[in-house]
């Protein structure tokens, strides 16, 4: 047994098992070092496994060394390693920068504990990543949605507490959906390994409650990654989270939620539902377009900056869910891809969020106006990650979005439509970014702040961590933008290992 | 095997009107008394269905629910009357 | 020496299964908590220990014998401890017997 | 006795809708937290429904007993797992509620969206 | 006959269900969620899974209970009435519920020897066990070994709810500005009243062996790491009701019980990498011991102690988190 072999269960040990450490290490310094510590540790570890599935193809281990289906199987392959950066990226990124915009959400004996919850979330997202198992899926699903509710409920003001609770018990419905859809594979099949699963189904002749079991699971993960219109948690859980919660959240986990959806759907159903298809693609192609064109409708008229991201994530979340129901090799290509590109801009421009923050301490438009005179390096950040998310083209955004419309134009008519409604709404990003960067930098005189933070007062415009991993996530926007190889040929593999369960 | 199906048929009826009291009330008390009854006469059923299915090492789940029936009766009572008290002393 | 045991046990086991049925239309049928308590307390207890002796009749000398034992004598110190608790309460939270005058003028400390 | 072979994936649907029903029309955030822990145990009982076989007992296995045939343990093992899960999801939703009624002073969902509004 | 049995509890279990949906006192709610749960206990005892029974009801019936009541003391005891939003529930409810009854009449029977779960996977389980771990308690060896890496997630999201309950409510003397001291001594109903303090205590200790009796014997017969866990944390919780919540916080200090969470969830994963340096994939017990059926058992008496630690300590922080607030 070499130690490379090792990576897919290390992958999540690590963070797994940094958890009840840090919950016991007393003051909030030395939790922040472990968690961020092992974090960054996580992500060499998914750079590790990203490398070698590129090389070798898909990686399986096999937990407590009993062979699948008898055991619980973890599968890396490229869809996973994709994910798996995204998620330990953006929890490195965010950890790394975020120490001082977090330490004022909370107290300082409460950090341990919330530093630890994270810890929790991080392992949940990256184990449902590696997951080849059906119920093993639902576990880390709610290990990692138990975590991210602690999270949210973290954030300071008030009405995090009902955003939380409404997390909760839709996140729960959710996964209880997805549990009844498994127990209806389950039945009918008699295991609980996807690839065995796509092998036995195949023999099954009583259609019935398979279909059940589609309909529970699609639902269900729906729910968890907030397709519309089962959005209804994700706006509150973002605006009242701690900043960096949000940007940490809105990378990777209805990304996470997505993917099994995705991974069900292709590797189970589709070879085995005849007319799966038409139905998987004539369910999800308008929930998404609505989603694209509600999100960004309700983006366009909102007030409050992360209100307004939030609702652009619904829209986003619809751009993905698009180009998967082309259910083709280009549009699971962009799918993907968008998944990586949205996480760098999404990402990145809550951390400048956090950073307005730390400054002014409100959201709202009025709070940042005239803000760049004060913070031009925070400012111009937000100008790049934000020229992302519309799709400009020089960065990664635009990548994306590019191939989502030549995935549409392929599919004729109805895929031209598409298109329309892809260009209809990246203006309405255009309009709401520029109506941000307009109040930044054209907005009525700044009024001084009304608590000076301990980094103004030193002159520096932000904690020097978080300006940092800004122009970080700010400067991968661009590199991805102008050299895209790595994200789109690691989702063309990714989307060719999918499409190849087709019938 | 008459003997157990006798049994568990009297246990079956005594827990449907212990239930129906459970729902009834009228007080709280009431229910507690009926939660109780239900309780011992799960743990009883469980005795008797353990000697039916003729797996008398699952008898200690019998135990289990009478402890945890006991528990449950006094937790109740312990909550609900601290509530009273404090509302009487904020009426004062 | 089996056919009696058989017997025996037939007869625990139906007398318990009464007994428990009487306490069960004892709580439904009488009128009010103390009633009801008195009807539940008392057949409970009886019934309980008949379908457990019953029971242990048929295991013979076996660990399974031993452990309805334990639970025969967990019930019998749990259940009236319940009924004493829950009827203590019941007294102390100002619920009164149906058609029982209660004197009024008891001293004060003892007015709950 | 046919039908009554189904009876229990019937049971099942209706308490997950009981379930359901509490969580969407009940506007008490205890009543809704009782309302999600029925709708899991629903699930309990769809998966606890498949390991029951004819002539089974529980796979504790009996070394004098052969050829008996027992119970499947996959799915009790799986609903062990999610027992856990739901006392840990049911924990954690009433701290948030405790929680909400100090901040707020009250747990009906309606209630504080109008607090909200006001802000 | 026994089916009789089944559908007789069923029954049962959604009248019970109308019952808590419909009371408007919440105390009421909660005693019959407690029937509930030992409804739902019978109901899995009839149906041959007694590992499951004997959690849900020392979880469910049980510690689940006492919860919601911890909680219920810190809030308002009656809902408010409301038909918002009641029709539209009924009809989704309705013509989901519909369309899914409709469904199962493709389903396997109940019992059926040829339903596919009983073909796959579960088979193979009852026939290698004896041969491959060697303990007569299959479902213990499926939790422990077979889907051990499963049963480490479980034991973390326990540890995760503890660690949010202790996040959002404190625990006196661990997380927060309270003391165990500034916990109000001894002002409760129970402690007043001499035969349920001479009862009770007199259980304690013994519930506590009943406890570790479940823990040691989860290999042969019904238990293991999460029933023992949970029917020690009553025989505290039992404590606490008679003695007082200040007390009983003494008799654990909040401190080591925060450890023991941390600690629980390590000796598990510990477990795993400690395969992992000897050689083995994750979890693989075999490697414990040269004798491999000797490892398993070895690694399945180990990762149940970690479940056991780690439940218990949890389901009683959360516990304390709860009754020591606000009085």
């Amino acid at each position: 047994m070499s130690f490379s072999s090792q990576l897919p269960a290390l992958q999540i040990v690590v963070p797994l098992l940094t958890a009840p450490i840090v919950m016991l290490l007393r003051g909030s310094s030395l939790a922040w070092c472990a968690a961020t510590a092992a974090s960054v540790m996580a992500l060499c570890i998914a750079i590790a496994l990203t490398l070698s599935v590129q090389e070798l193809g898909v990686l399986s281990y096999a937990m407590g060394g009993w062979q699948a289906p008898f055991g619980i199987e973890l599968r890396v392959d490229a869809l996973s390693a994709l994910l798996l950066l995204v998620t330990t990226g953006a929890s490195s990124v965010a950890l790394l920068s975020g120490r001082s915009s977090l330490a004022r959400d909370m107290t300082e004996g409460q950090q341990p504990l919330f530093y630890a919850a994270w810890m929790i979330a991080l392992a949940g997202l990256s184990g449902i990543a590696v997951a080849g198992d059906a119920f093993n899926v639902f576990v880390f699903m709610e290990i990692s949605s138990l975590a991210g509710y602690i999270l949210v409920a973290a954030g300071p003001d008030r009405r995090a507490l009902p955003a939380t609770i409404k997390y909760l018990i839709m996140g729960t419905i959710g996964a209880t959906f997805y549990l009844v859809g498994v127990g209806q594979v389950y039945m009918m099949t008699g295991t609980l390994n996807f690839a065995d699963m796509e092998v036995r189904l195949a023999e099954v002749t009583a259609q019935k409650p398979i279909l059940v079991a589609a309909g529970f699971i699609t639902v269900g993960l729906a729910l968890k990654a907030a397709v519309f219109p089962l959005h209804m948690w994700l706006p509150n859980a973002y605006r009242y989270a701690p900043h960096i919660v949000t940007a940490f959240m809105a990378a990777c986990t209805t990304k996470v939620a997505l993917y099994v959806l995705l991974r069900f759907d292709f590797v189970v159903f589709q070879g085995n539902l005849s007319g799966h298809m038409d139905q998987y693609a004539g369910f999800l192609a308008p929930l998404a377009i609505l989603g694209i064109l509600v999100g960004s409708a309700v983006a366009v008229t909102e007030h409050h900056l992360k209100r307004l991201l939030a609702y652009s994530s619904v829209a986003q979340i619809g751009y993905i869910l698009l180009g998967a129901s082309f259910g083709d090799i280009a549009g699971l290509t962009a799918a993907f891809t968008h998944m990586f590109n949205h996480a760098l801009a999404k990402g990145g421009l809550f951390l400048v969020l956090a950073a307005f923050a730390l400054q002014v301490g409100g959201l709202r438009m009025l709070d940042i106006a005239g803000l760049a005179k004060r913070m031009p390096l925070a400012a111009a950040a937000f100008l790049v990650t934000g020229a992302s998310l519309v799709g400009i083209p020089g960065t990664a955004g635009f990548i994306s979005k590019w191939l989502l419309l030549s995935a549409a134009i392929q599919q004729g008519a109805l895929g031209v439509l598409a298109a329309v409604v892809v260009v209809l709404s990246s203006l309405a990003a255009v309009y709401y970014i520029w109506k941000v960067v307009e109040q930044l930098y054209f907005g009525g005189p700044a009024e001084s702040p009304a608590t000076p933070t301990p980094a103004a007062s030193a002159g520096l415009e932000a904690p020097p961590m978080l300006l940092l991993g800004i122009w970080g996530v700010a400067l991968a926007n661009i590199y991805f933008g102008l050299f895209p190889g790595f994200p789109v040929g690691l989702s063309e593999s990714a989307a060719t290992e999918l499409v190849s369960h087709l019938p | 095997m008459g003997m157990y199906y006798a049994a568990s048929v009297a246990i079956f009826l005594t827990m449907i009107l212990a239930l129906i009291r459970a729902l009834m009330g009228p007080t709280v008390y009431d229910r507690v008394l009926a939660a109780n009854m239900f309780g011992t006469k799960t743990a009883l059923l469980l005795a008797v269905v353990a000697f039916l299915y003729g797996r008398q090492d699952f008898l200690d789940l019998a135990l289990a629910y009478a402890l945890i029936n006991f528990i449950g009766v006094l937790a109740i009572l312990h909550f609900f009357q601290n509530r009273r008290d404090d509302a009487r002393q904020d009426g004062q | 020496m089996a056919p009696l045991l058989d017997g025996l046990s037939w007869f625990l086991l139906v007398g318990g299964g009464l007994f428990v049925l009487i306490g069960g239309i004892g709580i439904l049928r009488l009128p009010d908590l103390y009633t009801r308590m008195h009807a539940a307390g008392l057949t409970d207890t009886m019934g309980t220990l008949m379908i457990l002796l019953g029971l242990i009749l048929q295991a013979g000398l076996t660990l399974a014998a031993l452990k309805l034992a334990a639970i025969v004598v967990f019930l019998m110190l749990t259940g009236p401890t319940a009924t004493y608790a829950l009827a203590n309460a019941a007294m102390l939270s100002g619920l009164r017997p149906k058609n029982v005058e209660m004197p009024s003028d008891l001293p004060e400390d003892m007015q709950f | 006795m046919e039908i009554l072979g189904l009876y229990n994936y019937w049971v099942f649907i209706v308490l997950l809708m009981i379930g359901l029903y509490t969580v969407m029309a009940k506007p008490n955030l205890m009543k809704k937290l009782l309302g999600l822990s029925i709708f899991q145990a629903a699930v309990f009982l769809l998966y606890i429904t498949l390991d029951k076989i004819e002539g089974g007992t529980a796979p504790i296995i009996q070394a004098d007993a052969i050829g008996q045939i027992y119970a499947n343990p996959l799915p009790q093992v799986l609903i062990l797992t999610a027992i856990v899960v739901g006392i840990s999801t049911l924990a954690l939703g009433l701290a948030v509620v405790v929680r909400i009624h100090e901040a707020y002073g009250t747990i009906e969902d309606d209630q504080i969206q109008q607090a909200d509004l006001r802000e | 006959m026994t089916v009789l049995f089944g559908i007789f509890l069923l029954t049962l279990l959604v009248v019970t269900a109308i019952g808590i949906v419909r009371a408007e006192n919440l105390f009421t709610a909660v005693i019959l969620g407690g029937i509930f749960s030992l409804l739902m206990a019978a109901n899995f005892f009839v149906l041959d899974a007694v590992d499951v029974a004997l959690t849900e009801a020392a979880v469910g019936a049980g510690v689940s209970t006492v919860l919601l009541l911890g909680a219920l003391a810190l809030v308002p005891d009656r809902e408010e009435r409301s038909a918002r939003g009641r029709r539209l529930a009924l009809a989704i409810i309705t013509l989901t519920g519909l369309t899914i009854g409709y469904a199962t009449f493709d389903n396997p029977h109940l019992g059926d020897p040829d339903a596919p779960v009983h073909q796959h996977v579960a088979p193979w389980y009852l026939e290698q066990t004896p041969i491959l771990i060697d303990i007569p308690n299959v479902v213990t060896a499926v939790l422990g070994s077979y889907r051990g890496y499963d049963t480490l997630g479980e034991v973390i999201v326990v540890l995760t709810a503890g660690i949010g309950v202790l996040f959002l409510l404190g625990l006196p003397g661990a997380f927060g500005d309270r003391k165990p001291e500034d916990v109000a001594a001894g002002k409760t109903y129970l402690n007043h009243h001499l035969v349920p303090q001479v009862v009770g205590l007199l259980l304690v200790p013994f519930i506590m062996l009943f406890a570790l009796y479940v823990q040691f014997h989860g290999e042969y017969g019904p238990g293991g790491g999460f029933q023992a866990g949970a029917i020690f944390a009553a025989a505290i919780i039992l404590f606490a009701l008679i003695q007082g919540e200040r007390e009983a916080l003494n008799l654990i200090p909040p401190r080591v019980l925060v450890v023991l969470m941390a600690s629980g969830a390590l000796l598990y994963g510990g477990v795993g990498v400690l395969t992992m340096l000897l050689g083995g994939n994750f979890l693989e017990y075999g490697v414990l011991s040269s004798n491999p059926v000797q490892g398993q058992q070895w690694g399945i008496i180990l990762i149940e102690l970690g479940v056991g630690v780690s439940v218990a300590s949890v389901l009683l922080a959360i516990y304390h988190a709860f009754a020591a607030r606000g009085r």
